[in-house]
């Protein structure tokens, strides 16, 4: 006998998918099957079952090794290195619920850490383009029902976030939409023909790193100006038809990705991209969405931001909270060498940072906690396995457009593993002790 | 057999997106992202068969990696290699002070390396950190 | 829980009627009470001033936009943050505070209880996270119903009771207080980049008018029997010849009386009523419409209003209202925030500087105060900044100081750049009026605690109600020197009590409180309709399920109070 | 005008944050009572003389103190934060925020900064020797009031994103540039005596940027208006005329737009 539970949010990208159905076995400790998930998620779900999974916690030896610990230990190692470290540093928070964020923070705030997460490495950027120009935004039931025009900026939804385009973006008949795809134009802007370019009305290949000077043509086209030629390998006359195109829609939203936050400009493409929508509301309603990459990260922000008063690269060493990337955002920390401790959860920097910055906390007193084993728990000094968030504990997150869902437990986790709520409690009833406050 | 200079981008890719999912430690994350997607027409320049091992280097470092034939082309001087270590490898880690790498955009140079081994994910990073 | 006796205080209580005699507080289990034990704790408040705890009706206090605001001006905090200090979290921004600064600063300046006054219901859960992490005082929040497409198509055909039916509904998975309006129509209108500037413009595509919403949300409130009643903000705000939408507003209450077992009286309820009391036809005819507005809220006893003064700050403007936003982003080319909520609501952000050498400011700053001097009845109009949006909450004691001194509003007014402009735009120079202490408890407690339906539990000091006291350093048989004592008594206080705990000692904070979250629990019939139209708007235009919607857990809303409704025998 | 002069002594660990070494912050304290302020090392407060040698006293008021810092600083931020008057003589290269939010006085420096220095500068003169990093003269994250008045000269090269939100003041770079110059710039000059790579002027809406060498790439948003004889910083050129950025929207002054400014030397 299988019960099956509705309704099940998918923890993997900012698509937030909560109309996922998972069968499991009536005692609840085994996940049978995955429906209504993409491949992705379906692979989350079912790899949290793997018997190979590490259930304890395990310390890094000089050989090389790794000698199996309690979670006490564990607990004992983190808040030591935390409360001695100088410039400890906790990142990531993507990849688990607001209720182990908020445990973070007050950690962060009792040692005097540096705390970020991965926008860090993703949608950074795009937070500082937003407070130099703003954001108008909306949430992704209005793109279903109403948007006819749909643009993916340096996207690819086909890859990153594959049931975004079926759910709100393309094919859904909304109630200003009832003919789907078929009432919508798509406009892809990418240097590749990729997979979600191939299913555009126009795609404009545009040479990689010119993203400013295009989205400035586009405006300077909105205007009429005079424009050159040719701007980042786009003839003027496409420009001024898609400026058109982009004007006579009704509603019409852009989506951006990491093809403009990680290329030459930065944050000037997304403040530019801003600037587009903007202007387009002068003619008609625009909107502009960044395309959130882990399904938390939007949620780390919203909790950095009503606690410290700011998204990401929060530097909280002289006792409150100072922000500017460059100065307080991970990378550079770590690249510069400011940092002399490393503790990550919820994201695996090993992979996704520059080897320049693993290098960095490879060789400083570094935890790592994650589900998972990765490039970052095979570079850290104690390795904290944990439930899955999304899979075995619940917990609330947002989605890209800072709706907040609060996410399903559908199977137990394996005998006597914590939460990373649980972990991260602990650490911090041992740090106060260590600290002496309250 | 010549050496090719192309731009280098990196970003998700759904196989890679699954084999981060099916586990870092296992061979199907190096066939997902230890690979550079190359045009066609690199390939002639390169004068090398589809699925031979290159190296990829550029100012920030070096590695080996599969060269497959892009699904996502044509991009002529443009090669992809999917988000992951074999990628961060060789990025640009300057952030030009706003915290972000310049992970899309760097100059490489593309080798064929016939018989050099493609290390799996967590090996490669401990290798490059000096961690056993 | 301990006891406690404040002795020797000078005690204004409009509940009970206390004028300022001495008189002695006592507390027993967070209650008021009429004595205690000889082992309570005494608090000696000889030649202080003793008042309820004070109660906010409107603020921006919680929710997406606010986190908006706090997220995209770091320059809002740059070099304001306060460090950790003993049970105090670090807080920082001056215009938008962090949760735990939000909480403190009400606490230190004697509020216990305040209402977010703009909850878009999609984002139920954020709102109440950002409550649950604002500690101290007690709080609500208004669900925003005013262009939600389920209204708009039951009210386009005059269906009061299943209006009230989703009304109930959505107050009870939203954990909401009360029926918000925010430019009824607009907002929807604004979707497709238009907005309704009357009462009578029509919403696109719903063909039905801001004036039929208005109307029908009344009913369905006074269906129900709400605790508050529905609270607008209305059309057209912020224009210049403003107060003739606002008037048409106002008109659309009369004939309607309150029905409710909670003691309000008002029907309506204006909000921030210095941005509706506009003259003129331009920016450079501006004046103040505050008499027109006042005179007519004076005669008509089923409304109440707050006054949104302007304190000539540098802060960040948020609202529901989106094509208003859109419009002032326009103006001062600031950057610009929008965030239109599928099938509900919408919201814009946008920094704002008040300039006092900006003629329309000054006038706006002459408007604020004009209303709370003009309104005979202290027990319905209540002192706000709208916050942020005409001010940050935290300069609510430089505006009881402008209100309780003729002298501080005179030494203003000769500061501005364009002094004669104010006083021929505005009758600001000819008022008089100060405001005593007893009526500034009716304005910020038993007021708005009447007004919002808690006048049993909060507001007054009589034993049974909670015990939410302040005590503040200002000694009334005192003549007042120089305004700025008046400032600086009320900014911090030398005692708080919130339900019977010390959260406030000299302006200290010793205890994060025991906070709640207030909401309505409003029962009807059963109503099989209703639930199918949500189920059908769930399946078809939501973005999320029904039942993901609708999961709203203990880890939200931790201590929740709810105010039980019974309309099922209507 | 009295000397102060302070040597670093003892490394730190990791980076140190020195705002109070300023002009303002000595003003009227003796060698002792400066030893005795306190500079940060990541969460740990310290007195400035744990890590500085110092010697002389300082004068009654900023405006008479003259601060000459010497060693190794590479890892020092902050110097000659918020100062208002007197001298700052930095002997080397220093870290971040170097003249952060100065409103007045003269700051040298003779080495290299990193990034932000002359973050939302007010007014004085601030001196690079070496190069400059990024954000300089730039405004602080999400503030649209950058560089309002005072002098940047960089005899090297500078970073990226130099002048952002510019409204006032002047900066010479002897050197190059990187990408984007004067984002959202409202007022200001900057001159470029060498090359300048892409993005120039992005978004700009007032002021004028001068490039004496190359640039890689012009921004779609200015268009030619012609070619004119202009001295700059005392050499005499022919230039080219661009107005921009013109996809931005601008303000008029008595029904003119005003647009910015890029004349490139040909």
């Amino acid at each position: 006998m299988t019960k099956t539970i509705t309704d099940v949010i998918c923890p993997f990208c900012g698509t937030l998918c909560d109309d996922v159905e998972v069968v499991v076995s009536d005692d609840g400790k085994q996940l049978l099957e995955v429906y209504n998930a993409c491949v992705i998620g379906t692979e989350k779900f079912l790899h949290s079952q793997s018997k190979d999974r590490v259930t304890r916690p395990r310390m890094h030896q000089p050989d090389g090794s790794w000698k199996e610990v309690s979670y006490d230990e564990a607990v004992e190692y983190s808040a030591q290195m935390l409360a001695k470290a100088k410039k400890p540093l906790m990142f990531g928070w993507s990849s688990t619920n607001c209720e182990a964020q908020s445990v973070g923070n007050e950690i962060a705030e009792i040692t005097r850490a540096c705390c970020d997460n991965t926008a860090a490495t993703c949608h950074g950027t795009s937070l500082i383009a937003i407070q130099d120009i703003g954001l108008p935004s909306c949430t992704l039931g209005e793109i279903k029902n109403r948007a006819d025009r749909v643009i993916f900026w340096g996207c690819n939804p086909a890859h990153a976030h594959p049931r975004h385009m079926s759910r709100y973006s393309i094919f859904p008949r909304g109630f200003f939409t009832s003919k789907g795809q078929m009432s919508r134009k798509m406009i892809v802007v990418d240097p590749r023909v990729t997979d979600t370019a191939k299913m555009a009305d126009v795609h404009l290949q545009v040479e990689q790193g010119k993203d400013y000077e295009l989205l400035d043509a586009l405006r300077v086209a909105f205007k009429g100006e005079w424009l050159p030629d040719v701007v980042a390998g786009i003839p003027k006359e496409k420009i001024r038809e898609v400026a058109d195109m982009m004007k006579s829609g009704r509603f019409g939203i852009i989506f951006f990705g990491m093809g403009v936050t990680q290329s030459l400009g930065k944050n000037h493409n997304i403040d530019e991209a801003i600037a587009v929508t903007k202007d387009l509301n002068e003619y008609t309603k625009f909107s502009i969405m960044p395309m959130r990459g882990h399904y938390n990260v939007t949620g780390s922000g919203e909790v950095f931001g009503w606690q410290f008063g700011f998204p990401y690269s929060v530097d909280l060493t002289r006792g409150f909270a100072r922000y500017n990337p460059g100065d307080t955002s991970t990378i550079d920390l770590l690249i510069r060498g400011e940092i002399d401790a490393m503790f990550t959860i919820g994201s695996d920097p090993g992979a996704h940072f520059p080897i320049s910055a693993v290098k960095q906390f490879a060789h400083i007193p570094s935890v790592c906690v994650d589900p998972h084993l990765t490039p970052t728990t095979g570079v850290s000094k104690l390795h904290v396995p944990v439930a899955f968030n999304g899979v075995e504990v619940g917990g609330n997150c947002y989605r890209m457009d800072n709706v907040p869902i609060d996410c399903r437990k559908v199977v137990e986790p394996p005998e006597g593993m914590l939460t990373d709520e649980q972990f991260l409690i602990k650490v911090r009833d041992r740090v106060r002790q260590l600290k002496g406050v309250a | 057999m010549a050496t090719i200079n192309v731009n280098l981008i990196s970003g998700r890719s759904i196989q890679q997106g699954v084999a981060i999912e099916g586990g870092k430690e296992k061979p199907a994350y190096r066939t997902a992202a230890g690979i550079i997607e190359l045009d066609p027409s690199d390939f002639k320049k390169l004068g090398a068969w589809k699925n031979t091992n290159v190296r990829v280097t550029s100012d920030y470092g070096s590695v080996v990696v599969k060269a497959i034939e892009t699904t996502q082309g044509p991009h002529p001087g443009l090669g992809f290699i999917p988000m992951g270590p074999w990628a961060n490898a060789i990025i640009n880690p300057d952030t030009y002070s706003t915290g972000m790498p310049t992970f899309k955009g760097v100059p490489v140079k593309v080798d064929v390396a016939m018989n050099e081994p493609i290390l799996l994910g967590i090996e490669l990073v401990q290798k490059l950190c000096g961690v056993k | 829980m301990s006891e406690y006796i404040i002795k020797n205080g000078n005690v204004f209580d409009p509940v009970q009627g206390i004028k300022g005699d001495k008189a002695d507080v006592a507390i027993k289990d967070g209650k008021i009470v009429d004595k205690v034990g000889s082992g309570a704790k005494v608090i000696d408040a000889k030649g202080k001033t003793v008042m309820a705890g004070a109660v906010e009706i409107h603020a921006h206090i919680a929710g997406p936009k606010i986190n908006m605001g706090r997220i995209y001006r770091p320059e809002d905090k740059l070099f304001t943050c306060t460090p950790t200090k003993g049970i105090e979290r670090m807080g920082g921004g001056a215009s938008i505070p962090t949760t735990f600064k939000t909480g403190y600063e009400y606490a230190k300046m004697g509020y216990t209880t305040a209402m977010e006054a703009a909850m878009p219901p999609l984002f139920s859960r954020h709102v109440h996270e950002e409550i649950r992490d604002t500690p101290i005082i007690d709080e609500g929040a208004y669900p925003v119903f005013g262009n939600n497409w389920f209204v708009l198509e039951y009210l386009k055909n005059q269906e009061i009771e299943n209006t009230a039916a989703y009304c109930a509904w959505l107050l009870r998975v939203t954990k909401g207080y009360a029926i918000k309006l925010v430019n009824p129509g607009g907002t929807e209108a604004w979707a497709w980049g238009l907005n309704c500037l009357s009462v009578n413009d029509p919403v696109p595509y719903f063909d039905i008018t801001p004036a039929e919403i208005i109307k029908g949300l009344i009913e369905a409130n006074e269906y129900l029997g709400l605790p508050h009643s529905m609270h607008i903000h209305p059309n057209n705000l912020g224009n210049p010849g403003c107060y003739e939408t606002t008037l048409d507003t106002l008109k659309l209450a009369e004939g309607y009386k309150a029905k409710n077992k909670f003691g309000r009286e008002q029907v309506m309820h204006l909000t921030h009523s210095q941005f509706h009391s506009y003259g003129g036809t331009n920016w450079g005819d501006f004046e103040s419409k505050a008499k027109e507005i006042t005179d007519y809220v004076n005669k008509n006893k089923n409304i109440t209003i707050d006054t949104g003064n302007v304190t000539l700050d540098e802060t960040t403007t948020m609202t529901a209202d989106g094509p208003f936003e859109h419009h002032l982003t326009g103006l001062n080319n600031l950057k610009w925030a929008n965030i239109d909520v599928e099938v509900e609501t919408g919201s814009g952000v946008v920094p704002y500087i008040y300039s006092p050498s900006i003629s329309v400011c000054a006038i706006q700053w002459a408007i604020g105060l004009e209303i709370a001097l003009m309104m005979k009845d202290p027990m319905r109009c209540y002192i706000t900044t709208d916050h942020p949006n005409a001010g940050p909450f935290t300069r609510y004691p430089r505006v009881i100081k402008w209100l309780m001194s003729a002298k501080a509003r005179e030494a203003q007014i000769n500061a501005f750049k364009h002094k004669d402009k104010v006083l021929s735009q505005s009758s600001i120079g000819t008022l008089d009026r100060e405001i005593s202490l007893y009526e500034l408890a009716q304005m910020t407690r038993a007021g708005p605690a009447k007004s919002l339906g808690l006048s049993g539990m909060c507001g007054g000091l009589k034993p049974g109600m909670d015990a939410d006291v302040a005590v503040y350093n200002f000694n009334p048989d005192k003549p007042v020197a120089n305004p700025e004592e008046i400032e600086k008594a009320f900014s911090r206080c030398a005692h708080v009590f919130k339900s019977g705990v010390e959260v406030i000692t000299n302006g200290e904070i010793v205890s994060n409180g025991n906070k709640r979250t207030l909401w309505v629990n409003a029962k009807v019939k059963d109503n099989p309709q209703v639930m199918r139209d949500i189920n059908e708007k769930f399946l078809k235009y939501y973005s999320m399920t029904q039942a993901n919607y609708e999961a709203l857990g203990h880890h939200f809303v931790p201590n929740p109070y709810a105010l039980e409704v019974d309309a099922t025998q209507v | 005008m009295e000397t102060v002069t302070i040597t670093m002594k003892n490394l730190p660990a990791l980076y140190l944050e020195a705002d109070n070494i300023s002009p303002d912050a000595f003003a009227g304290k003796t060698a002792a009572q400066i030893g005795d302020l306190h500079v940060y090392e990541g969460n740990e407060t310290w007195t400035l003389g744990k890590y500085f040698e110092v010697s002389g006293n300082a004068g009654a008021t900023a405006a008479d103190t003259k601060i000459i810092v010497k060693g190794d600083i590479k890892k020092v931020k902050y110097l000659g934060f918020k100062m208002s008057a007197g001298e700052l003589v930095v002997e080397g290269s220093t870290d971040q925020y170097a003249g952060g939010w100065m409103t007045g006085g003269k700051m040298l420096v003779k080495g290299n900064v990193d990034a932000f220095a002359g973050t939302a500068m007010k007014g004085g003169e601030l001196t690079i020797e070496g190069n400059a990093g990024n954000y300089l003269g730039a405004a602080y994250r999400g503030d649209w009031r950058g560089m309002k008045g005072g002098k940047i000269l960089v005899k090297g090269n500078a970073g990226a994103d130099i002048g952002m939100y510019m409204l006032g003041g002047e900066m010479v770079i002897n050197g190059n540039v990187d990408v984007h110059v004067c984002t959202h710039a409202e007022g200001g000059k900057v001159i470029i005596k060498g090359n300048a790579k892409t993005k120039i002027g992005g978004q700009m809406v007032g002021g004028d940027i001068f490039v004496f060498g190359t640039i890689d790439v012009m921004m779609p948003g200015f268009k030619p208006a012609g070619e004119l004889e202009l001295e700059v910083d005392g050499i005499k050129a022919k230039f080219a005329h661009y107005i921009g950025d013109t996809g931005e929207r601008h303000k008029k002054k008595k029904g003119q737009i005003v647009y910015g400014n890029l004349y490139k030397k040909i």
